[in-house]
């Protein structure tokens, strides 16, 4: 179980992971519509701890990670997010120890299922966080361990 | 130029699952080459997908998306015989672009 | 030399003439080795010379997996333990978490390695050996508390002496004990030095190691 | 088909997990489930893709394709061909496996200097190519049976070498292919080694290969899987396409007789 403390000190992470990103409504509004370089570029959570702010994310039943529990080799992780959240309007996959956490963004519309899957790079054994950001500014989180082991002769 | 995309698209009821493999380096520009040369990063930072031509998803991908590729997601309403087209942009702004048809 | 020359001309003739006469058979072993000859080049610190076998790997070889008569396996571990350098100052054992590192790393001697020393140990890919490293290979046996059930609570105590020096000699030269043994003769084939032979046995002996606890 | 093959590979992994404690049973599954996750996707399809458009596409100084190539069913028959390679091929009077019967390929139809090819680096140029072309021809035998003819003396000589070459041990840590091979339910680090002295089972070992290597983001022919075992065992360097490298290829594919094919599969 987790106890409360641990719950605020999850979502402070992905908060911050979030702000640094730049998809927390405070930051989003300066963004424009192309490739939001500042949020792939974001390398550490410490980054934005200013920017949390109003709406802390919270961790949510109704989002899904997908992926592998041990994964043979960092190089390829297959991962997915999923909500059941009406109006969501993005889905993000982020990797909590990757030199940048973001790895990749989806703007879901009306005519997809809020359900996409693709595969990360991982240097290392990581929580990845699945992050619905809805219409309203609600940022929900789902996150998962995986383990990266080393497989074959390692030379 | 770059190398086809691989696009599957299966129907299943009111939806389709669309799978999608493209041949991409994805280089992430932390790597060096043996001669301790920093290899510039290289990756698809953009991709959109298309129901008979209709916008139905746009994706921003970092480096970290793993080489060659793999996206999966699922497209309400579509039928056997509909389009759908898969299109990408890389930071070099080399572009590529297939489409196929639902099965 | 000459007869043999005449007994190749004359079944070749008979074949020729449409018998079946059989052919001597062939030597399939120095066409091997001619073909091992032909087959590999040089490549950075991995040169041919590589290819050449002494008589442990030759025999072995030829055994393809069957056990060696016994005379032969013995007189083989003779050999091989005679090559045994217990080490030069008395003492045994180094730092466990050195020999750590040592048994994590698999790299060394490959064409793409640059340098002939900094060889790592390659033991997980063949043993496991402590419980946290769940990426551990099964063609050796566990090793998981090799010194705690063996009873070493002293490595350098009188009553661990006979499991200690067993040890040193197997990393050292691992056909003494087992003629086709699968294991590297790391100190015989000069893979690891004194120091890091020690790490290693600080990993397996040392009741402070994770191995034994 | 692949259903089928996953479950082999889970059991697989369910017996070596019976021989382990609760956690490695548990790390057993974990690397079952990646692995059915990575075969959802596989982008060894993308080679086979290039490598049809190479097939027919009019190359190299003579500007012919490779349609006319004999693969061991006649001229242009690219189907079953690769379940029956190594073989020996008469015009060549040599036993072939499936990369070198493409060099001469290249080289008389094409005019694409074999040895040049032979001598570029995996993954560049030629090379890639060469890639390309044995996962299209690899996968246009994907559920057939290995089935090596050993009729020509040639290809019984190749046999008798290639056990040889299996089991020889050199170089400083004293391995042989049969250091790793040669017993079943054993890995290395968490990789599941086959026993390649017999027929190891549908789509596991020779059967698997070709494949996209996941380490690499390649696809790896037998050719290059061989090298990189070999620079593994810390031997000197095998020459592309060279007599040792299809001897092997030779006794690993009789011993994986009746084995269906997979390939190009997807490996770690």
């Amino acid at each position: 179980m987790h106890t409360r403390r641990d719950m605020l000190s999850q979502s402070a992470k992905v908060a911050t992971m979030l702000a640094a990103a730049g998809f927390l409504p405070s930051l989003a509004q300066a963004q424009s519509d192309g490739y939001n370089k500042a949020a792939f570029d974001a390398k550490t959570i410490n980054d934005a701890v200013k920017a949390m702010g109003a709406q802390a994310p919270s961790e949510s039943k109704d989002v899904t990670i997908t992926g592998p529990d041990i994964a043979e080799n960092g190089a390829v992780v297959p991962v997915g997010a999923s909500t059941t959240v009406p109006g969501v309007k993005r889905l993000l996959l982020l990797v909590e120890k990757n030199p940048s956490a973001l790895t990749a963004v989806f703007d879901v519309t009306d005519a997809i299922e809020a359900n996409v899957s693709t595969r990360v790079k991982m240097g290392q054994s990581s929580d990845v966080y699945a992050v619905a950001l809805t219409n309203d500014g609600k940022a929900l989180f789902a996150k998962k361990e995986i383990k990266v082991t080393l497989g074959g002769c390692g030379g | 130029m770059a190398d086809p995309m691989r696009i599957r698209a299966q129907a299943s009821g009111d939806k389709a699952t669309v799978r999608v493999l493209m041949s991409h380096e994805m280089e992430t520009g932390q790597r060096k080459d043996s001669a301790g040369k920093v290899i510039p990063a290289w990756f698809i930072q953009e991709v959109t997908a298309q129901h008979n031509g209709k916008p139905v998803m746009t994706a921003q991908w970092g480096p970290a998306v793993a080489k060659n590729p793999y996206l999966q997601f699922i497209v309400k309403g579509a039928k056997v015989g509909d389009k759908i087209t898969l299109s990408w942009v890389d930071n070099k702004g080399d572009k590529r672009s297939d489409e196929a048809t639902v099965a | 030399m000459r007869t043999q020359q005449l007994l190749i001309a004359a079944a070749a003739g008979a074949l020729l003439a449409g018998c079946t006469a059989p052919l001597p058979k062939p030597d399939y072993d120095a066409m091997t080795d001619a073909m091992m000859k032909a087959s590999f080049t040089d490549r950075g610190i991995a040169k041919v010379e590589r290819l050449r076998q002494d008589r442990s790997n030759d025999e072995c070889s030829k055994a393809a997996g069957a056990p060696l008569p016994e005379a032969l396996a013995k007189s083989i571990e003779a050999e091989n333990l005679k090559t045994v350098k217990m080490p030069s100052d008395g003492r045994f054992i180094g730092d466990w978490k050195e020999g750590e590192k040592l048994a994590q790393n698999g790299r060394g001697m490959t064409w793409t390695d640059t340098s002939t020393s900094n060889n790592g140990g390659n033991c997980y890919n063949c043993h496991q050996i402590s419980k946290a490293e769940i990426s551990f290979g099964t063609i050796g046996p566990s090793l998981y508390q090799y010194g705690k059930i063996r009873g070493v609570a002293d490595p350098a105590s009188a009553a661990s002496k006979p499991i200690v020096e067993y040890t040193w000699a197997k990393l050292y030269n691992a056909k003494a004990y087992n003629a086709c043994s699968g294991m590297p003769r790391f100190g015989h084939a000069g893979m690891l030095d004194e120091t890091q032979l020690k790490h290693l046995m600080a990993l397996l002996l040392d009741p402070k190691s994770p191995v034994n606890q | 088909m692949k259903p089928l093959v996953i479950a082999v590979a889970l059991s697989a992994c369910a017996i070596v997990a019976t021989a382990q404690n609760a956690a490695q049973k548990s790390t057993a599954d974990g690397i079952a489930e990646y692995r059915r996750m990575l075969e959802e996707g596989n982008p060894a399809e993308l080679f086979e893709a290039k490598g049809e458009a190479l097939w027919s596409k009019k190359r190299g100084p003579k500007n012919a394709s490779l349609e006319q190539c004999d693969l061991g069913k006649g001229a242009g028959t690219v189907a079953g061909t690769f379940v029956e390679l190594p073989r020996w091929f008469a015009d060549t009077n040599q036993v072939q496996d499936l990369e070198s019967r493409l060099l001469s390929c290249m080289e008389n139809l094409q005019g694409i200097s074999a040895a040049e090819v032979a001598k570029t680096p995996f993954g560049r140029g030629e090379q890639a190519n060469m890639e390309a072309l044995v996962a299209y021809i690899s996968a246009a035998s994907r559920g057939m049976k290995f089935n090596l003819p050993q009729d020509h003396p040639e290809e019984k000589k190749m046999l008798e070498l290639g056990k040889r070459a299996f089991f020889y041990r050199a170089g400083p840590y004293d391995f042989a292919c049969a250091s790793c091979h040669a017993a079943d339910g054993q890995r290395i680090r968490l990789q599941d080694l086959p026993d390649l002295t017999k027929n190891p089972g549908d789509g596991v070992g020779f059967a698997a290969w070709p494949a996209y290597r996941v380490s690499s983001g390649e696809l790896w022919s037998m050719q290059r899987r061989l090298n990189d075992c070999f620079r593994q065992q810390r031997f000197p360097f095998p020459g592309y396409a060279s007599e040792v490298t299809v001897s092997l290829g030779v006794y690993m594919g009789v011993n994986a007789k009746g084995a269906e094919s997979i390939a190009p599969s997807i490996k770690r």
